[in-house]
């Protein structure tokens, strides 16, 4: 069916109440601060037949995302240049709501918005993966698996990603090309995203908050403070200061991701 | 995004390759009420792109069990013809149009007023016939005009309008060279009453001051296309009252 | 799914039976003869990202074909001749009836019998389309894309195909193989369509016609009157005078249309 | 139709390469009631194809929403095995096989008394495990001994037969050899008694007289392979008999 | 869709009763012994565009095996091997609980258990089907065509795939690579399958014996006495013992069935 | 199985290539409860094998027309990521995980007292992270504790263990290489206490007295996966009083 719907029917009404009265008093459900994110644990490798992998856990959301680097054709028309295809997998095992078969326009979304967070920032540099201009390239396939879902795989998968790529290794011994290398990596694209609840914006929602906002905004942003992606979702609106607002945050924000991802920390958020 | 080449965008005067300013939107057309069976059509022709919409609903949503007791589901549905594009497309749904058709929907059904249809769609339907960059906000501002045409009760007509950078400068709506080769494109949907942002996207490498600077020109611009939505509509109207 | 039906339901009896009764008058209910076609407006050009194309509008019923040709592999058993191919996409846009998902029967049947038409009339010489032997050769993809349904999809169809394919140009110049060329088109096959309602056969029928007929016919003839292809539809049988009266009008009402189409008419038939 | 060849079709004293003359069938044999599992079956060699029918019905139509209160929904598939051609042919249904299943359920329908099963299914299963061309009306012919078998209302037994045109020559029941090379085919389905047309194709290159030639030639045909339908009938009703 | 079920819904508690009665007498519903398959014709070349073919009646069980063999290119990992591929369909002609579609788990199942057991007694000598090494090798098509089923699909088509190989002609002329020859078979494995009813173990089970058993099992033994491969089926188990009694009636049963093949019997087991 | 190979599997000593006896189980771990959102969840690694199960259900059927009146219907899907092999595999279910769904499917069911649980489902899924041999045995291994965890009512935890053939040797529990290129694998499920069989596969190449032999050593090494499975399943207990 591909019916998957990350929302899980009607969040009783008593909850939504609860929910909306602890923003007006500046906190949250699990007494977050607005901005603040949940505790983010980041395990590099921990799929070793990848040639690169991260198991994500933030808060109860955890996805693993592992990196398969093949030999293939690159496209006709950018000969000098490997490729890089994100794919994720809603797999059942991750929530009821789950459903088996092909991936649905919740996984089809989620998969690109990494994607263009990845590409926009041009965290990898697709140039360095050429083996033979116009005849052979590494292929870079990133693959989200979701097992937990406690809210907000966007952020989850979108730093996945960028942890296991830094994790990956290019298999070129297997192929009698020389050595093995590290993916070049020359960019560190970290999306952020936020929940329209009521008239607050709030970072890193949990699944109750995602099940009652009324609007989500994605901004991926990069070591300079650059905007590479934005996702605008669900069918509510924001006000253009709410989004300046959330442009803003995302780059403080994501910086703090950054330093987690990069110094391979164990997490906990401050 | 970003495709490498030798191609200069903007010239020495400021201008771009088809001799636009930088805050200046394509030539526009649109009529409304082109089709016989739907409910309610549109076209447009927006630079080189011509796309037609058509809505079908409030009609009982089947199956049943989708139904929703409290409103209507609003379902856009985007789809490019093969011969639409350079390189001819394979039809049917790629995981682009999966999700444009995802954002589409939740945009427009922002402005509509669900709840008074409780148990029913309203199925919008996008056929993008030419291609040229910008055919998301094209199709959000066309299929405005066929929900209108329908009868479908909205808060406003919803805009579609998109700006970006080329060759470091900001620009408003890119065409499909400037697509290419550009930096950045912000893709938007506007309730231009309220100046509320119903769609955001984005992709490519901007500061945040360049990003404001574009959502500016985006903003404004929707004020301009808006007063083309109600022209168009006008003229369908004036033509039933001359008829009758 | 893809259970796309041309026919709506139930027709109301008093309809039915109406036009029965304006049948046994000798006409119908748009006020045509039984051999007269609906209006023929074509527009060839209409999609210029196309190679070649038409809209044509038929009485209500609007058809947009697109013709794209692109270079590919012959097929093994034919090394010597291009590649014609054909597609009808019943886009939900054009019909309360039509779903979205792959083709149906519906579509299925509507790009075989206008392919059947275009093939076995020989209207394009598929032998002019080889670039090297056995090796490159143009593929001509026809499209049809349906925007109003009212009736009479195959000629409206088979004529947007022939027009777009008289428009089209083989993009020779775009792959430096020397300048572009008119697609060589050789034959003009013209479909043309009859409905039986109650013993009367009726040319071009429109929905409501088509919604109460028992059996359809769609004849394909080209400029020498030659029959270069015929389908017969629904569950409804013909008498063979039925059929050899359908075959004779055919021949007739198909030079009526080659004209439009040739002289880029702007339609009103007659 | 029409690939191009040196091969001779018509010898110098008007046979043809499988020795017939132009209006002669192929050999035919059939047998009704092969199958344990289906309601009726049969199967039919005729020429080089050996095609085997079945007939499940009326049953229920499921799921509901296809049921039509008013009459039993004829479905034929038209299937052809992997290994029934010279190059194996990838399993599951193809558009040739989708058009064909849908021209015979509408042929086979026109015989039977659908309106005495409201709300059923009448299936018909068409197996072409050797094919040798015109295995559409071989389908036909063998399915409405089938749909006989399984004692399905009809008004009469439904009857398929080709005809067409090799090297300039009208001549009935085209052979795999006269299909690939000859310049056109004819596939009918005839009512044998009313001799009313259920199925009516045609592919190729025809004057109007050599169309009506041919229509001619199929039309005639019928009654012959009528007959032998009865005795394939017949047997299996004497065989019955006999074992009472 | 493709929800095909070997059983049927609910076998009337009578029957099931009445089956379970007279095996605790020590005979079955149509008074064979335990360990006594149904009669087996095996009709060879009956599809004669197939390479080689058999029609395999079991019973009343009818299925038709065509193999064809075809030129491809060799796997990467075994460029000095040539290709087998089992495929099975369930049509719908078959049985009332087949239903059209692409293959479900049971037509799999078969499938993969027929191919084991032909690839794993290493039926053909794949190392002879090599044209030209790592470029170009034989393909072997195995498709089971199921005509009528009445039960124990497994053996009917395991024994219908090796008939059908040792009719087989590798067709080297039509390629041109010289002379055509026999498929060159090594091994003859054969598969027997036991259902257990109550606590009796039968070989061969039909429709109504299959409906109502809890267990089954399918033990495939070459001409040596080996096994090479098992399947077990369905929810309920087996005891250790009867297991061991199993794969010991298995190997005499396939004993002769393969000289029912090799000899091209007509068939009348016993 | 048997791809050739100048691989010695058993050294001089009679060891394993991984150093292990012949007899001998890979290392085991097993952890209970580690996933939120499911009802039940467990995780093992066993030798090079990553695996995590999660249980939902009993949950009513749906669609309502799969509903079982007497008895739950036991679903589980066996799925490996695209990244746990070396190749990467394709997303989405291939023939051999469907065929290996429906025996583990079978193996579970025959320890569940579904007929607690009319018209509902018990949905085992079963995600394979990390892939190295004998991934189908301890899949039913720790989808077995995840429906512990969920509280599933069985008759008894059933365990999944292999046992197979490599140069001409029976070995207990064969990993990557052994199965590549061993003689023969028997992947086998038991119900620990009544010795039961769920769940028999066998291919290769072994004569009858080799294949009592390796069914001997996996029903014994049975009972050794077998107190694994109390422990972990004491462990997460214990962890709870303790936290309580």
């Amino acid at each position: 069916m591909g019916a998957t719907k990350f929302t899980e029917g009607v969040v009783p009404e008593m909850k939504r109440d609860y929910i909306h009265k602890l923003a007006s008093k500046g906190t949250r459900i699990d007494g977050r601060h607005f901005d603040e994110i949940r505790p983010l644990k980041i395990t590099k490798g921990f799929a070793s037949r990848a040639e690169g992998s991260a198991l994500v856990e933030l808060g109860n959301t955890k996805v693993l995302v592992g990196v398969k680097v093949e030999i293939g054709t690159p496209f006709p028309d950018t000969p000098n240049s490997g490729i890089l295809t994100t794919n994720a997998e809603l797999v059942p095992l991750a929530s009821p709501t789950f459903e088996p078969g092909p991936p649905g326009e919740e996984a089809i979304e989620l998969a690109r918005v990494v994607d263009r967070g990845i590409r926009e920032g041009h965290a990898i540099d697709l140039e360095k993966l050429v083996i033979e201009e116009g005849e052979k390239v590494w292929i870079v396939f990133i693959d989200i698996h979701v097992l937990d879902y406690d809210g907000n795989l966007f952020d989850a998968s979108g730093i996945g990603a960028l942890a296991a790529l830094t994790d990956a290794v290019v298999p070129a011994s297997k192929h009698d090309l020389g050595d093995d290398f590290k993916l070049p990596i020359q960019h560190y694209p970290v999306p952020v995203t936020f929940a329209k609840i009521g008239n607050w914006i709030v970072a890193d929602p949990n699944l109750d908050e995602e099940s009652i906002a009324s609007a989500r905004l994605t901004v991926t942003t990069n070591e300079n403070g650059y905007i590479n992606a934005m996702q605008k979702g669900l069918n509510g609106t924001f006000t253009y200061d709410e989004v300046k607002k959330a442009i803003n945050m995302s780059i403080d924000i994501g910086r703090k991701i950054r330093s987690i991802i990069m110094g391979d920390s164990d997490g906990k958020e401050n | 995004m970003g495709m490498k080449s030798d191609i200069k965008l903007i010239d020495d005067n400021g201008l771009r390759i088809d001799g636009r300013l930088p805050n200046q939107l394509r030539p526009i057309k649109m009529e409304v009420g082109v089709l016989k069976r739907a409910d309610g059509s549109a076209y447009i022709e927006w630079g080189g792109n011509k796309i037609i919409a058509a809505v079908y609903g409030p009609r009982e949503a089947y199956p049943k069990h989708i139904q929703d007791p409290n409103k209507a589901i609003v379902r856009a549905r985007y789809n490019m013809a093969s011969f639409s594009v350079d390189e001819r497309k394979k039809p049917g749904p790629d995981r682009r149009s999966v999700e444009l058709s995802k954002v589409i929907s939740e945009a427009l059904e922002s402005v509509i007023f669900t709840e008074r249809f409780p148990r029913t769609t309203i199925d919008v339907f996008i056929e993008v016939l030419q291609a040229d960059a910008g055919t998301r906000v094209a199709g959000i501002t066309v299929a405005s005009l066929a929900l209108a045409d329908a009868g479908i009760p909205m808060k406003d007509l919803i805009v579609g309008c998109a700006a970006g950078k080329i060759d470091g400068v900001v620009v408003l709506d890119l065409n499909k060279e400037e697509d290419n080769y550009g930096e950045a494109d912000v893709p938007m949907a506007i309730i231009p009453r309220t100046k509320e942002i119903a769609l955001l996207q984005m992709d490519g490498d901007m500061s945040y001051e360049e990003l404001i600077t574009a959502m500016d020109m985006a903003m404004e611009a929707a004020q301009e296309i808006h007063r083309m939505q109600i022209e168009a509509l006008k003229r369908k109207y004036t033509e039933i009252e001359e008829v009758e």
